[in-house]
């Protein structure tokens, strides 16, 4: 038990002293955002029609890019190898890992959102139901995404790879979520999409570390 | 540093097979208080596999490996509790510094900071604690790493090539920590390409001799 | 039973014996899907009447949804067989699952293409983000990576690894996926195009379906047969079973 | 029989263009689906027997 | 003049020997773009007005990721050392690379791309825009992208420098390109943007390889 | 293999400095026909950084080398085409076959494939080139690399440590055709921990003695 926290501390020190780790997701989210009405119509009045969707798109596309490192430099440094030889369980330090990748990218890009809600011209009534569908998609996406990552952890090129390993597993979330917040916007009630999501975390929250320790298990015992 | 229990551990009748070669078949050992085993070989003869079956992390073998009378697999997070394990990586973060390198490296024996201090002392990183280990040489980082040797409280000690990247003093002293451990009670397995001179009670294991013949 | 259950895993774990006995299947597999394919073919391309509304080109269907059906079997078996290898360590799982893959993704390619081809002289455009469409696309994807990450990986074993997980995960996601995608549909949009309103078929339209899907299903068994029996004889080529098999 | 003649049978009343294309990539897939186990086994059969052949010669050397 | 003829040849067969690192890109590409007929509103009518930019946006993405790539495995395995050592000159080295990416991605992509517009509705009347625009367009971000990659070629997690780097050189091929493909479908002249997109080709064909070649130099005088 | 005017090159006055720390100061070396030099030291020394300062990879030091008369950088082409380096690094991609590594490695002089297959059956890798490389072990992969000595027509021969990898074979074969080239006329700077018994005339330069005094 005190490794786990040990490590939880540790990754957040790290993260602390490479400031690259949660920054640049940032501003790959935000530059992505910017690029849209770049590429399509820069009208408010269109633009508050797919601000929300465009905005969980770049979330998800800006947490999918940070995904790659998140066991990568654990693997290669024998930091995992560690772990294993300490007899803690990898269910613990999957969720642990997954905790901390989404502190430093779910987190910041949920706080950060309503700015690019404002710069997407999305409507008022939808800031809201945004940062809570971010705040409880995020860790979603960072749950499967760690499994995704723990699978590719030893694949030389497995960015993309792992893209598309991951893609498909994400797109409930993106529709549940784009629909909370698409709907927000035109005033309805978005409860049931929240709820949703709620489940899906849960459900990720049980499942996934688990998968994830079978996957690291698999990159370890060469 | 002793266990309730006299520490036990036998490997009995280890096969492996790695790309369609053999590497080692019917591998016989037993490890009890004072043990002191090299296992010797060329490269790629199975030296680092079979530590790391010994060590519980490699699964992919036939026979068995007991410890206290238990599968291994059955008692792992108490056989892990009493052996300290050594890889060729040494589990050193670049940017975080010597002090809390050591301190997630011993995490789970939940020591002390003023020991884990004196550890760095001994092995020549007095006034390195605070320096962030991409600071510090290949050396100096492998030394980070081996500080564990004087404080985690684990009578077995699995090295994997511990004399990597050290000077002549470093291995000197390595090696007279193994010597004090050792006559303590405690058990080494290690490898090497280096001839362990000064450990005394040492026994040397061809892995070569428990190859089978090679067909051409 | 149990004892039977157990000679049938210790058999079917047995390259050899699935080699053997295969052999003797493939005759009959051959000529099931053979005879099989010519009358489901016939009786529904040139028999089956005309669809009252969409006329001749309904006779996509003896090929769509065969293939749309035998793509998600193929998805749900190949994981089946990747928990198999991953519980039991049994090796033939292992081949199996990933000689599934790309025959799955095969299959599922053609239901998209027919479908799409489908979808022109009836809605009048090739694509629509309908919610089985989008389902379909996405169970492609799920194919694909499968067979990337098993390409990926170093070795070949930790890749039957990988790909079980992930297909396992995959397999726990499919009805997620499913439903969030209908759902999503009747939100966004009216279901103005509708794959089939069900009428009750006219039985010479019915049993040529019928033929056409159980004969993908014993052309997909064959399938997978084939490129099994060639992993086999890749992995054992080194045992004394399969230098003598090629000796005669 | 749904058709009265063969020019009619192609032309899938209007809808030839579709149908037959459908069928026409179906077959083109489910003949590399085919075909690949086969030149597969071919090739492997080819190996297998080399291997075999450089190992009996080998053989009396050793 | 023989070392670069032998280095295109190579990285093609290279190319060939791992059809991840073609198959990728263009994977990522299809699911990009259809995260957002997800994400927003798959009406056809409505996506008929966004297919052009979020087919642009996903190329451009595409491409970004595959870029990382690009010098990683020559700088770790001692080939770019060797060409520094031939004294054959890296302007000649830079231009083969950005090629051989623009080959194994760009192309692809390119070929793709009328199925994507048949996807998300793109109008009859702008396909022959989007396919030109993307022809012209793809090898502008392979060669701007192969001065990044240059330069990130020796950082550890160099994914999302490279994008930050990059992605604001971008933006007016995006601009470009997608202004293009949106008046093509909305029956006006485009030959003003492409003919834009030609002459920033020609330029970057001019320009990046020194800036490749000047990054690779100091990449490798370590 | 003999260029038309005699090989010449000199280093004068190198001085290199590397994180705060002076590596080697007025080094002097000149190299003409027949000369074969090993570059000694303990690790970090700064034996590569020299071999590559000769080279002409590095550019980050003080004083100056001459070929031919001319600024290194002046006639760098022409150096390229007159001297081959071999670097820690084998530069072989594990996908492409031996075969088609070697051609790329040799693309420079454009020569023939019968010569470059020769050359794979001269370093013991006969039957392997249509093998991909990630089927070798590292010691062959280093010797895919190292059949380059034995096509490529350069009279000066860069070699940064070329014994890594080779057994015991290798290194006999490496150290014969490393005294046929110099006898030849041929010119070797190498670095190396091995002790070259086998090559006469060699000259060993210890880089600790061009080091400045370390101040403790
Ligand atoms: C790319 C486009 C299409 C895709 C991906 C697609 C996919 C599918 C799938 C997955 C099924 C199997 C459903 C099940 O699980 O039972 C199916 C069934 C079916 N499809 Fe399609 N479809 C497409 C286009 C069409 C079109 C254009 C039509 C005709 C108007 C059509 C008619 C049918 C019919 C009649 C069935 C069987 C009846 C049923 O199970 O509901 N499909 N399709
Ligand atoms: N992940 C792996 N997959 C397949 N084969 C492997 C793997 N790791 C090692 N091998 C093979 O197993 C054999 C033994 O490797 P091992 O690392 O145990 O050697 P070693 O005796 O430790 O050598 P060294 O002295 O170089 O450390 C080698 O022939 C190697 O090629
Ligand atoms: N890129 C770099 N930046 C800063 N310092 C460096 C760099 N590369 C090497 N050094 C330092 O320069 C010194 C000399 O390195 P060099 O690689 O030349 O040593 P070497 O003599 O070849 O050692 P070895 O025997 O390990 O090969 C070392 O102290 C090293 O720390
Ligand atoms: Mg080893
Ligand atoms: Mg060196």
């Amino acid at each position: 038990m005190s490794l786990v926290v040990a490590t939880l501390k540790r990754d957040l020190l790290l993260a602390a002293r490479n400031p690259g780790e949660w920054a640049n997701p940032l501003m790959f989210f935000l530059m992505v955002a910017a690029m849209f009405p770049l590429a399509v119509d820069p009208d408010p009045k269109f633009l508050s029609k797919i601000s929300g969707g465009v905005i969980w798109v770049a979330a998800l596309l800006a947490t999918l890019l940070s995904l790659d490192a998140l066991y990568k430099a654990d693997v290669e440094d024998g930091t995992l190898e560690q772990w294993l030889a300490s007899g803690e369980s990898l269910y613990a330090l999957a969720l642990v890992k997954a905790l901390v990748h989404w502190c430093i990218s779910g987190l910041p890009l949920t706080l950060m959102s309503p700015v690019l809600g404002m710069m997407l011209s999305l409507p008022n009534e939808a800031y809201w139901a945004l940062v809570l569908s971010l705040a409880v998609g995020t860790p979603v996406l960072s749950l499967l995404g760690a499994v995704g990552a723990a699978l590719t952890a030893g694949v030389r090129s497995g960015g993309l790879l792992l893209s598309l390993l991951i893609l498909p597993l994400y797109v409930p979330v993106l529709i549940f979520a784009a629909s909370a917040v698409y709907h927000a916007g035109i005033g309805m009630q978005y409860n049931g999409q929240i709820g949703f999501l709620g489940a899906l975390l849960a459900l990720a929250m049980c499942l996934t570390p688990f998968a994830s320790a079978a996957a690291l298990k698999l990159n370890l015992s060469r | 540093m002793p266990s309730q229990a006299p520490f036990e551990l036998h490997a009995t009748g280890l096969c492996c097979e790695r790309d369609d070669r053999m590497l080692f078949q019917n591998f016989d050992l037993t490890v009890t208080t004072g043990a002191m085993v090299q296992l010797a070989g060329p490269n790629g003869a199975g030296k680092t596999t079979l530590l790391r079956i010994l060590a519980g992390l490699n699964h992919d073998f036939d026979g068995e490996v007991r410890f206290a009378g238990h599968e291994l697999s059955e008692v792992y997070s108490d056989y892990a509790q009493q052996r300290l394990y050594m890889g060729h990586l040494a589990a050193v973060k670049k940017s975080l510094t010597a002090l809390e390198n050591l301190r997630w490296l011993t995490a789970q024996w939940q020591l002390a900071d003023a020991d884990l201090i004196d550890a760095l002392e001994a092995v020549e990183l007095a006034g390195y604690e605070d320096t962030p280990c991409q600071q510090l040489s290949a050396g100096q980082q492998r030394r980070v790493s081996l500080a564990r040797l004087l404080v985690v409280p684990t009578p077995l000690w699995i090295l994997d090539e511990p004399f990597t990247a050290l000077d002549k003093q470093g291995v000197a002293w390595l090696e007279q920590r193994i010597c004090e451990h050792v006559s303590a009670g405690g058990m080494v397995i290690i490898t090497s390409h280096h001839a362990l001179h000064a450990v005394p009670g040492l026994r040397v294991i061809d892995l070569d001799q428990w190859a089978p013949e090679v067909c051409a | 039973m149990w004892q039977w259950i157990k000679t049938l895993y210790h058999r079917l774990g047995s390259p050899k014996w699935f080699y053997d006995i295969t052999n003797r299947w493939i005759p009959w597999l051959v000529a099931f899907s053979a005879i099989g394919a010519a009358v489901g073919l016939v009786w529904g391309l040139a028999y089956a009447p005309a669809d009252y509304q969409q006329g001749n080109s309904f006779r996509i269907i003896y090929i769509h949804v065969p293939a749309a059906l035998i793509s998600q079997s193929a998805y749900l078996m190949m994981a089946v067989a990747g928990a198999v290898f991953l519980i039991w360590r049994m090796k033939m799982a292992a081949w199996v699952a990933r000689v599934i893959a790309p025959i799955g993704a095969s299959f599922c390619l053609i239901a998209l293409l027919t479908g799409a081809i489908w979808g022109q002289p009836t809605w009048g455009t090739w694509w629509v983000w309908d919610a089985r469409l989008t389902s379909m696309l996405l169970l492609l994807f799920l194919f694909f990576g499968v067979m990337a990450l098993q390409q990926a990986m170093e070795t070949e074993e930790a890749g039957h690894k990988a790909s079980a997980i992930l297909a396992l995960v995959g397999v726990v996601n499919i009805p997620i996926i499913k439903y969030s995608v209908e759902w999503w549909n009747t939100l966004h949009q009216p279901a103005t195009l509708k794959l089939t309103e069900k009428p009750s078929m006219h039985p010479d339209m019915l049993i040529p379906l019928l033929i056409m899907i159980a004969t993908t299903y014993v052309f997909f068994a064959l399938l997978v047969i084939l490129r099994t029996r060639n992993e086999i004889l890749w992995h054992e080529r080194k045992r004394s079973w399969v230098k003598q098999l090629l000796e005669n | 029989m749904e058709f009265s003649s063969f020019s009619e049978f192609l032309a899938m009343g209007k809808h030839g263009f579709y149908v037959w294309l459908s069928y026409g990539l179906t077959a083109l897939i489910v003949a590399f689906n085919v075909l690949q186990p086969w030149l597969r086994r071919r090739q492997l059969i080819k190996q297998h027997t080399q291997r075999l052949r450089r190992e009996k010669k080998h053989a009396p050397s050793t």
